[in-house]
């Protein structure tokens, strides 16, 4: 018995990794799905501020990620949009990466289709811009200046709804969904610090904890963390009693993997310290 | 010490008064106003506009003029000039007009429309003026066949440039006198006197680590992060390197470094190259030991983690910038049995190196290393005003809170705190 | 030729050989990673070119409407000295470019870090922790002495004893739980990205097996 | 000279862009907003620096037939696929340059992305030991987050989601607070030393 407590302290890392395997696997391949009760989280405050903005108003949606992102932040893409598009907010879509753009619009069009928004009218996607920060505080003196077109080369005085628009001023807030840099940060130093625009948005788990500083200061109105940012979000554009035709959410499915992924860890958490208190109390007994 | 807290309350006094002197201390200042009202410009100050009387010419319900009021036409703040913000109120609970034409008449009497933007707008800048010229403004808002149906109240303005930006004097300031600080205890180092630096547990490993390695036989690893040289943890790490290099150089161990980025590769080679002059190894130095994997995140893990589980490096050092790749080249370098040294100023990187690795400088301790390894005076000074920096924001963060608590129950007070506030508020 | 099939099995099978990876190095894991290796590389240079060079260099020098902006040969006289390292006669001529790398760099770091990771930061911080409900307060408090003995943590040129060696302590220990909650955070995003990996191979790759099979068969 | 020229224009670059960010009048706005795209264009074209060393290592080990040369080739390979097919056809979705990226780059990107979930398994279980009181509570904020981060958390208690949220933005803020502040002065301390040219180790060179 000692010895086997034993070799659980030193586990092979290679028996790790299957279990953690498995418990990906198994959840996915049975189609589990999980409850997600939201408590009063950062989600909820970017949810709270994007239901507040009036019918008509006007959202810069950033698409700052890639496909190796896409599993954490295509599903807040998809949440946010169908709320922003079901409270009648306009959307102009741009990206800081360069696969964002067409990620985004995907994103956009789908959910657009499925709401009866039209492009040009109801939103539009300017694409990508290399430069980031540098790129955003261009943004603040012309928008037209750095998208003379969108991302289909439409040109600029071609899409009706862009016309109200001049710099960054002209957006009620800007969304950035974030896996890196350039992304959220940028945002704020350069958007928000700067030019007073509010900016809210999503990012993956790992870069959460780095925002929340910027969530007491203000200077981030709202924050979708990871899966679980996702899925609250999913879950409260589906809770709302407006809440007609919102797609089932691809997060709350991801949730069952990540509960079942989790317990293992914690499991293995505990087994290591059990492993380890009862080695001490062994060796305890030589000292 | 009590020479730092002399120069820091004389720092504070002068920041305060000349402070004081641009803003009215009871009253928020601009940055803290605009932060109240959500970033929207308000007119202030002497550009204040005189808001023509309305001369309405149509009241067609279709886009009801009445409903666009307050238009304001304000100089753009800081900025170089050449641009004028105009910004209206309307009533949301009417019909939305079709569009909105913004028609300007310039100096010259020359009447012309600058813009047409959606019936819901509520603000433009007019980016083509000319400084000092002044322009009358109004809006029309226009009906679906684009034929005009109400105007709006005039107003007038005029552009200019400034030279200073006004929600950023304070931090001119405090910038200003942090590095005056730091030169200061630069120079005072510099002239000989000592200075004392803290143990830090990673640094005081890497002799060991080095050591170890040339022991065993096995190459060190240096991993400099995955940002360019514009990124100042990369400067840091790379004169971190040249510290290595000349450990590594002494004790006569290869030195590997893959880099994510062409100029940190030049500049690697450079400083290797010359740390393995300064110990009198020319010969050891290997250029091919310092080469470029790929700019990509994943790519450049992938190539690294080859190279540790095929070198397997005694040493593994991880100093710059590091993104989600961090725990993958941990947990393979701690795989393969190395010590591990890793530092970053990244917050969110910083738990898995301090799981993965032996030792971990965390955040502005990578900045110290450079001068906990080479002990030089220059740089030891410049630490102690990096701290006196530190002091600095805890007594403003103390005397900050504890005005904002007492202000609670005593006004005075509490209109201090957001004097000191306004003190690190920058727009 | 099916190109989006081949496609999914070019992924699926170039992610399943970088997984083996957790097995031990191996040559499925070898060939990946130098594949992986040389294939991004070559895609970085493509992008730079496209998105960099071509747009905000070239087409600015010459841009569409013809002409020749003259302002724009700088960055190519700089972007040449940085390439001259190549030759070594002339190597000495990189520092020019360096210098100004580094300048511009260290120039704009300074400023946007002190702004936003400094001062916003301090800003935040002068709170009241007298308002709100008791455990308001607590956490107030807890921020406060958080955020300030961390920073005593960081003190370079004071032995850490007596009440600075005491807050230190303090600080580094609320630095720990700290690293440990956002650790624990972290975990859920890098699961995330597994079962995203995960259903693409389950859902995407696999199904198209059969299909392959099924077509083999029925030859 | 070797260093005082490279020196002088470190310190002219970095004085425009302090002053860009505090003067907003001409000429340091246009020459901080020209600066800023200059030295963007000059780091990318260093791209062919990296490309260059990458092809020259790798041929050096086939030449000398160093340890797992036989890779080599690969590597090569992909470089030059890339290449060409860019060159060639452009960056156009659906051209053979987007499609090898897509299906090789992108999944192999993806898939090492994704070890993570494996490595924070691994060294959560090596780490997280309560050895001493530190290390304890480090394991149980690390815990509790853990819990709270997913629906069984407040399915076995519903304060645990809101201790979640507490750690992560009381302790966790102040933490994270502590680093950036400190770092923001490493930052404006090294910054001001290569600005003044009192670092300039990275230019090869002490003195």
């Amino acid at each position: 018995m000692a010895g086997m407590i034993e070799k659980m302290g030193n586990l092979d890392r290679r028996i790790i990794f299957i279990l953690i395997a498995l418990s990906v696997i198994i959840p996915l391949a049975l189609g589990l799905i999980f409850p997600n009760p939201v408590g009063a989280e950062p989600s909820r405050a970017l949810f709270d501020y994007v239901e507040a903005l009036p019918a008509g108003s006007s959202v810069l949606l950033s698409f700052d990620y890639d496909p190796s992102t896409m599993p954490e932040l295509q599903p807040m893409a998809m949440a946010m949009l169908q709320h922003l598009f079901r409270n009648d907010v306009k959307v102009v879509g741009m990206a800081l990466w360069p696969m964002g753009a067409s990620l985004g619009q995907d994103a956009m069009s789908s959910v657009g289709d499925s709401l009866g928004k039209v492009q040009y009218e109801d939103w539009c996607m300017l694409g990508y811009k290399t430069g980031g920060g540098v790129m955003i505080v261009r943004l603040g003196s012309g928008i037209q200046a750095v998208f003379p077109t969108d991302k289909d080369n439409v040109p600029w005085s071609e899409i009706p709804m862009l016309a109200a628009y001049s710099t960054l001023q002209d957006f009620d807030m800007v969304l950035s969904l974030s896996a890196g840099d350039p992304g959220i940060p940028a945002w704020i130093m350069m958007a928000g610090d700067r030019f007073g625009v509010p900016i809210g948005g999503g990012c993956t788990a790992v870069s959460a904890p780095q925002f929340y500083p910027y969530l007491g200061t203000g200077q981030l109105v709202g924050l979708l963390g990871g899966l679980k940012g996702a899925a609250d979000y999913e879950t409260l554009v589906r809770e709302h009693p407006d809440a007609v035709g919102a797609e089932g959410g691809r997060a709350v499915a991801g949730m069952a993997p990540q509960s079942v992924a989790h317990l293992v860890i914690m499991l293995l958490i505990v087994m290591g310290n059990v492993a380890y208190f009862a080695e001490k109390k062994r060796k305890g007994g030589v000292k | 010490m009590r020479r730092t807290a002399v120069l820091l309350a004389l720092l504070l006094l002068a920041v305060g008064t000349v402070a004081a002197q641009g803003v009215d201390p009871p009253e928020r200042p601009e940055s803290a106003v605009e932060e109240e009202t959500g970033g929207e410009e308000r007119p202030s100050g002497p550009e204040e506009v005189v808001i023509a009387p309305a001369h309405l010419t149509n009241t067609v319900r279709v886009a009801a003029l009445d409903r666009v009021f307050d238009l304001q036409a304000t100089d753009h703040p800081n900025d170089a000039g050449g641009s004028v913000s105009l910004a209206w109120d309307f009533d949301i609970k009417d019909e939305v007009p079709d569009s909105l034409a913004v028609i300007r008449r310039g100096p010259s009497g020359v009447e012309e429309r600058i813009a047409t933007l959606g019936g819901i707008s509520t603000r433009y800048t007019d980016t083509t003026v000319s400084d000092g010229d002044s322009y009358s403004y109004w809006i029309e808002s226009l009906r679906p066949d684009g034929t005009p149906a109400a105007v709006s109240d005039e107003a007038d303005a005029s552009s200019s440039a400034q030279w200073i930006h006004s929600g950023r004097v304070a931090m001119l300031i405090i910038l200003a006198a942090l590095s005056l600080i730091i030169i200061y205890y630069i120079e005072t180092a510099k002239r000989g006197k000592k200075l004392y630096i803290r143990e830090i547990a990673g640094l005081a490993a890497v002799d060991d680590a080095v050591g170890r390695a040339t022991e065993m036989g096995k190459p060190v690893l240096y991993i400099p992060g995955i940002m360019d040289m514009d990124d100042i943890q990369t400067i840091a790490s790379m004169v971190i390197l040249g510290r290595v290099a000349i450990k590594t150089a002494e004790y006569g161990s290869a030195l590997m470094v893959p880099t994510a980025r062409s100029v940190v590769m030049s500049v690697a080679q450079e400083v290797v190259k010359e740390s393995y002059l300064q110990a009198g190894r020319p010969d050891a130095f290997n250029r091919e030991d310092i080469q470029y994997l790929t700019d990509d995140q994943f790519g450049y893990a992938a190539g690294v983690d080859g190279i540790m589980v095929r070198e397997k490096p005694a040493a593994i050092f991880m100093l710059g910038t590091f993104y989600a790749e961090s725990l993958i080249l941990a947990e393979t370098g701690r795989s393969v049995g190395a010590i591990q040294i890793a530092g970053t100023a990244m917050p969110s990187q910083i738990p898995f190196f301090v799981a993965a690795c032996d030792y971990t400088l965390i955040g502005e301790e990578l900045f110290a290393a450079s001068a906990y390894l080479s002990r030089e005076p220059k740089l030891l000074g410049s630490l102690k005003g990096q701290d006196a920096g530190k002091l600095f924001f805890i007594i403003l963060i103390l005397l900050g809170v504890i005005a904002a608590t007492i202000g609670q129950f005593w006004a005075p007070l509490s209109s201090v705190a957001d004097f000191l506030r306004s003190l690190v508020a920058v727009s | 030729m099916n190109w989006e099939i081949l496609g999914i099995w070019i992924g699926a099978l170039l992610s399943l050989s970088l997984y083996s990876f957790l097995y031990r190095d191996n040559p499925f894991y070898k060939f990946a990673e130098h594949l992986f290796v040389g294939m991004s590389a070559g895609y970085w240079v493509i992008y730079t070119i496209e998105n960099v060079l071509k747009p905000n260099w070239w087409q600015r020098m010459f841009p569409a409407e013809g002409g020749f902006q003259i302002v724009w040969v700088i960055p190519g006289i700089f972007a040449f000295f940085m390439l001259a390292r190549i030759v070594p006669k002339i190597a000495g001529l990189s520092r020019l470019a360096l210098g100004m790398i580094v300048g511009a760099g260290a120039g704009l770091g300074m400023v946007s870090v002190f702004q936003t990771n400094a001062l916003a930061q301090v800003e935040g911080s002068i709170i009241s922790i007298s308002a709100g409900s008791a455990f308001e307060m607590f956490s107030s408090l807890v921020l406060v002495v958080g955020v300030v003995s961390g920073l005593v943590y960081f003190f370079f040129s004071k032995e850490h004893t007596g009440i600075i060696g005491g807050t230190a302590n303090l600080g580094i220990t609320i630095l720990m739980v700290a690293f440990g909650a956002s650790f624990g955070y972290t975990i859920m995003a890098r699961l995330s990205l597994l079962i995203g990996q995960s259903q693409f191979l389950m859902f995407e790759w696999l199904p198209t097996i059969p299909r392959i099979l099924g077509i083999g068969g029925g030859a | 000279m070797r260093i005082v020229i490279p020196l002088a224009i470190t310190f002219v670059a970095g004085m425009i862009m302090v002053l860009n960010f505090f003067v907003p009048h001409e000429p340091f706005k246009l020459l901080g907003d020209n600066l800023q795209e200059w030295y963007m264009i000059v780091a990318s074209a260093a791209i062919f620096l990296g490309a260059m060393n990458l092809l020259h290592v790798h041929f050096r080990k086939i030449r000398l037939k160093l340890k797992n040369w036989k890779y080599s080739p690969v590597t090569i390979i992909g470089f030059l696929m890339m290449l060409v097919t860019g060159i060639i056809y452009g960056v156009v979705e659906g051209m053979p340059f987007d499609y090898l990226f897509q299906s090789a780059v992108v999944p192999m990107g993806a898939t090492m992305f994704s070890l993570l979930a494996f490595f924070v398994a691994s060294a959560a279980f090596r780490a997280f030991r309560a050895s001493n009181w530190r290390a304890t509570l480090l394991l149980t904020s690390a815990f509790i987050v853990m819990l709270g981060q997913v629906p069984i958390g407040a399915m076995i208690w519903d304060k645990i989601p809101l201790a979640k949220v507490w750690l992560m933005s009381v302790p966790n803020t102040a933490g994270q607070r502590a680093v950036m502040i400190g770092a923001a002065m490493g930052v404006v301390a090294t910054s001001l030393r290569m600005i003044f040219g009192i670092e300039r180790s990275y230019l090869g060179g002490t003195d």
